[in-house]
């Protein structure tokens, strides 16, 4: 029997489809193997071998029985992404104590001027309102006693900041309800004698403070003029959403929201007009630039920024593959997206963090084409297999996906993978056209990780892939959607209270987040939306024959970024409103939404057979591979 | 060393803590009990008379008790050797959630304030 | 002494300042009541005549004390809304099940061919893969054992679909794992003999079915041509997002997503052009072209539609206020939003709901100006006092407002209330410009109400104004940020279980929602969002000089939806891109964002007096107000 | 009838709900199983000798003894009466979650799904 394997080399999977002659093709086997170095260079060949033999043994052969391989054209396509922070908050002097710890004592607001517990309570005037500082020095019991004392003597004393934890032990012991701020680290670097207020808000849902995190709240308590609240607006903000807060009228500091010299990028589209566009503008504007020159012909980011290196990196990456010249290779697409991140405050007081603004950038570059033939030659000489190099990707994932149930010429593709957004269209006619856009996979998992702050990639990998539950119970966990499941075996104690992943099999991973199990999806979830919603609106409007979306009536996800468990849906979603029929690929009415490419390769080379056992309209394999396919048996 | 009779139900119905300990070391209860306090979650004590003649309950042991009683399922147990045990009664007696030997205050206040993180469920504390 | 009150009519609330001359003017009241009758009408004087005597009782006088009386010059403008649907899933035959019971059966997917679990066993072939229907006179044992029955004598059984709560009971006396879902009242109507798939998700969170709710999944299943796989996308869409589903291939009946003939808008703008617009081409559409025709001039819905009538509502309630033809009375200004509102499909085998594409609508009507002078006229009667009408309302809530601390001229106030957003902007030469738009807190709390299925108005305002928790055990509550609170007393058994409305106090009021916590508050927040945060951008927008929203510097938010837990902090969100300084305003340094038109009308009115105990800026009052305003005393 | 003696702690940890009946109205709690068993909570039952010489419990007695024993706090209790009663251990023992005089099949079983809808913090079916 003649035995014929498809192989799709991928930026991050090399996949393989088999197939033999019964007296008639059949596919037999199918396999996955991680792509082996940089696509489109020999040191691919591991990674084919591996995949190769898998399929052989599924198929009970050996991989010498194999004989013929055919190759895919690999779209000429590397992406990268870096993340570009725009802004940065300062605090010149410490003017604000915002790190919100998780017991404050207290209720309510305090204003008054900041006084040291160890203080002489004779220098005090009784006019004086006061807001007392402890440090880690002082017991608890002792500080309220002197606050007692104090109290007795007419001092009115308003509020505290406390160094260790200690504040809800104070206020048990104090007569007064004051608010209390505690866990202040540099409590010595809290100016004496200056004027401060304290908020702490009533317990329960929903309850932020909200004097201290209005500028004009902060304008009545401290009497700003109008320039003075204008300088305090990154104070409020950074206070919004806090439970408890401290801010300080210093002499001279506030608090500054510096942009940070973020780089330009410089965008030249193929009919010649350019233009240069600050990162600091944000994405709507990167992307309106770039839709308005469109098509691209090349993109150059500002030396010595985060996306001048980036751009680099991947010029580099492509000249390591095609031996070419870094002038000759060329950045066609990049997406931009807005986002926020965690940044340590600088000259914080207590370890604050606050979100920047900042840019998440995916870049594409692309070239004329990969030296495939290379990797062939190496194949066949570790094989002594025949070689073919068969098609181009964007028509054999065309051919591939058609094997799925339900679909017809005309249709569309939208191949979701980790460094690129791929679309392909094909016609009545059975021309096709295709696109490759910046932004996949890879980009949602930094955006992940920018917006939580970690710098585990592999961590925030896991947090786009699968779904998160909180360890409530030692014995139960919360579901996203609030149910709760109850255990047969006890956690153990790091994973008590932990946020976790839930990787099927009944496996959790904890995260070590200190995050909401409601934050860690919305987080995920948007992230996913802004890449690939925007990308496939974007992908299926260049390769519609009117350049609108809506044209399209049928569009299949293949990829693997096709297997997630929410963007298909959210696809599907954003273009149902269009009236367009998407779903999730079903290659084979098998496979899903994998090996889309590697069985287009068997379907277009095996074309002249009169038998096959899956279904693709007839003469569509000559139009799109090399021979007729005529026949077809309806499986 | 005579066990005190268990209460299976706190009459007041709020469910607490629960700290069992022989009389002499109520010092680093103390410490215990402040870890317990700040964080917000009631709590009750169980001192037991220091009985030489009576076998001596590990801190283990008079933690599962103290959890057994408590609403909560959360007991935290000190032992006459000083060794400070959080436990909750769902887990298998052997196994607490942590146990330290010779705690310094700020260990055993530690230690309280995981046994209310515990009933607030939050991630624990590392006692350092 | 001297007092004077200020009083200003609003839509929903009527509100006092009250000052008196001391050797100089200052504030010794503030009340609020709510609005009596229409505003504009005198059926307002009764709610007038008790916020002045609260106001009176709070300064230790009677209301004859009062000796001038300052009432506002109304907005002359009313709000109204309305929500129209503009498609709706009919099932013309039992083609899906997708009600998502709460505790289906077993796992995975099925396909068969329906059986009746009371049908003969011989008569069914051993080819025939089958799904088996158990109605509630088959008791769940009987059907288990007929299961086991059948299984044995080699019958295909893929799933099943039971008319009691009975699938995990079945499940569990079955010797396979199939799919079941269960509490499907109209078993009767589930046709015998045709094919069907069951899918039943896996446990735990963010396992949804992923088969039956992608359409070429479903063409998979029953083998469905491209045309056939066009039509089944509406069962796919109303499928996602479920834990368990059944579809069932019917001869002749499929899902029809309809659009309803939900009307049109005409829309005229004052340079003469005018717009028809279909309700159901979107939110955005529409917004676009009121964008586009700005200033309007009139705006007219279609005859018999939901937008129709709720137009001629509000010009009708005009002309009682103002006496004016219908002719006369205009719609200056709707907004649009797109929404999903929760409708039961019709047809439906197991009451299912879908979510069906709305848009929700509120309108302003604006006339040249209210019968002020009658409401003067009858509060001079009844309370032998001179009432003056004193100025319009943008100008005096701007003089109002500048009472905040922080704030100076050139500033802009934004008055968020029930029915109109109003804004006001004062330059320099404090030359004063205002707008009124559509949409504000009754918009709110439609699209709250429409989205949750509510038909209760008061409950959609309790979920708009406080936070939600879950009561999830008898002594404890977890709020929305996922914190714990301990409860000193046991709930009772209604309150057990059920989400509740924390409303201050300590007061749990259960609101009987099938919802969790967590879509009530993006459901919340998104109203919010839609509502304010657009016509927050859209007024400062119109009444800037430069037609710009980032010209402002400055932006004071007043009027009682800015008392809201999380609205201005969303508007400050949103602004802050923009540089702009805004905040909640605190008039007089006490009241927050309440009773600034009030204190304006009061400070107006005193403006040549040398003594004042709020600082407005020199010069100020006479630019906008009546007389001059000098020396005044800085607080 | 004599007590059998309450096991304060599941051994396998795992934290059932509790039914303590009468052992003549065995035909009413099956059904009280299966509401417990369709919601997927674990649970165990305690049946009692009905000796007529001993005192009798109320249903709701038998029910708070359930709910102490259970570790997830729930109890039913069955009289020999034919009362049901759910309960849970920190309420009042006057006042358990809901009571059932002579109830049919169909009610038993929605005292079941009550108690597992108890235990997985959903709101309480209507006994109708
Ligand atoms: N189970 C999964 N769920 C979601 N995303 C996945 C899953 N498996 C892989 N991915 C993502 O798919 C991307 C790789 O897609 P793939 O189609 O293999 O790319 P390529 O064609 O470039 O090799 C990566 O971003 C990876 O995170
Ligand atoms: N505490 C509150 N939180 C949020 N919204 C509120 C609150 N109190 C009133 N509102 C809303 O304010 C609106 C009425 O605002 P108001 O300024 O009184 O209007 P008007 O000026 O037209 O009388 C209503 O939509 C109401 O729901
Ligand atoms: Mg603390
Ligand atoms: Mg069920």
């Amino acid at each position: 029997m003649d035995y014929i394997a498809g192989i799709d080399i991928g930026n991050s999977s090399t996949e393989v489809a088999l197939i033999r002659n019964n007296n008639g093709y059949e596919f037999v086997a199918t396999s996955l193997f991680r792509t082996t170095g940089l696509k489109g260079t020999v040191k691919n060949v591991p990674g084919v071998i591996n995949a190769l033999e898998q399929a052989a043994e599924k198929a009970d052969i050996a991989v010498e029985d194999i004989d013929r391989i055919l190759l895919n054209e690999a779209a000429p396509v590397i992406g990268d992404v870096a993340m570009e922070t725009i802004t940065e908050t300062v605090i010149t002097e410490s003017t604000m104590i915002g790190h919100d710890p998780s017991t404050p004592g207290g209720v309510g607001l305090g204003t008054g001027t900041i006084v040291d517990i160890t203080a002489d309570r004779e220098a005090i005037t009784e006019e004086d309102a006061v807001i007392v500082v402890v440090p880690a020095a002082v017991d608890f019991a002792d500080a309220a006693a002197t606050i007692n004392e104090w109290a007795e003597h007419a001092i009115d004393i308003q509020g505290a900041i406390v160094q260790k934890d200690d504040a809800v032990l104070i206020n048990n012991r104090i007569d007064q309800d004051i608010p209390i701020v505690d866990e202040v680290t540099k409590i010595e670097a809290i100016p004496r004698g200056q004027p401060a207020a304290v908020e702490v808000a009533t317990e329960g849902s929903g309850q932020t403070i909200d004097q201290l995190s209005n500028p004009y709240g902060l304008a009545t308590l401290f009497d700003l003029s109008s320039e003075e609240t204008q300088k305090i607006i990154p104070v409020s903000r950074a206070l919004v959403g806090n439970k408890s807060a401290v801010v300080i009228k210093t002499p001279a500091g506030d608090v500054e929201e510096r942009t940070i010299p973020a780089g330009s990028l410089t965008i030249i589209g193929e009919h010649g007009n350019s233009v240069s566009i600050n990162i600091d503008q944000g994405a709507d504007n990167i992307m309106t630039q770039i839709d308005e020159l469109w098509p691209i012909e090349d993109i150059q980011g500002e030396r010595g920024s985060n996306i001048g290196g980036m751009l680099s990196r991947a010029r580099e990456q492509m000249g390591e593959v095609t031996g070419q010249d870094h002038s000759e290779i060329n950045i066609r697409d990049i997406m931009a997206v807005d986002t926020l991140v965690p940044q340590k405050v600088e000259g914080s007081v207590a370890s604050e963090h606050s979100m920047e603004t900042a840019v998440g950038l995916a870049a594409m570059v692309k070239t004329s084409e990969l030296p495939m033939q290379q990797i062939a030659d190496e194949i066949e000489n570790r094989l002594e297999t025949e070689v073919n190099i068969q098609g181009i990707e964007a028509n054999m994932a065309i051919l591939g996906s058609l094997t799925t149930p339900g679909t017809d010429v005309p249709f569309a593709i939208l191949d979701m993978g980790g460094g690129s957004t791929d679309a392909a269209y094909i016609n009545g006619n059975h021309e096709i056209s295709s696109i490759h856009l910046a932004g996949a996979g890879d980009m949602v998992t930094m955006l992940i990780a920018s917006e939580l702050g970690l710098d585990d990639r592999e961590l925030a990998e896991g947090l786009k892939k699968y779904p998160v539950a909180k360890v409530e119970t030692l014995f139960s966990i919360r579901h996203e959607d609030g149910t709760v499941t109850f255990l047969d075996e006890a956690v153990d104690s790091e994973t008590f209270g932990q946020v976790v992943l839930l990787k099927g099999d009944g496996e959790m991973e904890p995260v070590g987040i200190d995050e909401s199990v409601e934050k860690i999806r919305r987080t995920r979830r948007h992230a996913k939306e802004k890449v690939f919603v925007t990308n496939a609106k974007r992908a299926l409007r260049q390769i519609s024959p009117t350049e609108s979306t809506r044209y399209h009536s049928f569009v299949v996800m293949v990829g693997r970024s096709a297997l997630d468990f929410e963007i298909p849906e959210m696809i599907s979603d954003a273009l149902a409103e269009y009236g367009i029929v998407c779903g999730r690929g079903n290659i084979r009415s098998t496979t899903g939404p994998r090996n889309a490419v590697a069985t287009g390769l068997c379907l277009s080379y095996v074309g002249d057979q009169a038998e096959f056992d899956v279904s693709v309209p007839n003469g569509l394999a000559s139009a799109v591979g090399l021979t007729e396919l005529t026949g077809d048996k309806q499986s | 060393m005579t066990d005190q009779q268990a209460k299976p139900v706190a009459s007041d119905g709020v469910p607490q803590i629960v700290i069992r300990y022989v009389e002499n070391e109520h010092s680093l209860v103390e410490y215990i009990e402040y870890g317990i306090e700040e964080e917000g979650v009631p709590w009750r004590k169980q001192p037991l008379e220091d009985d030489a003649d009576q076998p001596k309950n590990s801190a283990t042991e008079l933690a599962y008790q103290a959890a057994s009683d408590s609403g909560l399922k959360i007991g935290i147990g000190v032992s006459r050797d000083k060794t400070l045990t959080l436990h909750h009664a769902r887990l298998p007696i052997d196994k607490p959630v942590l146990s330290v030997i010779d705690p310094t205050n700020s260990q055993a206040r530690t230690t309280g304030t995981n046994a209310a993180r515990l009933a607030k469920r939050m991630p624990l504390r590392v006692i350092d």
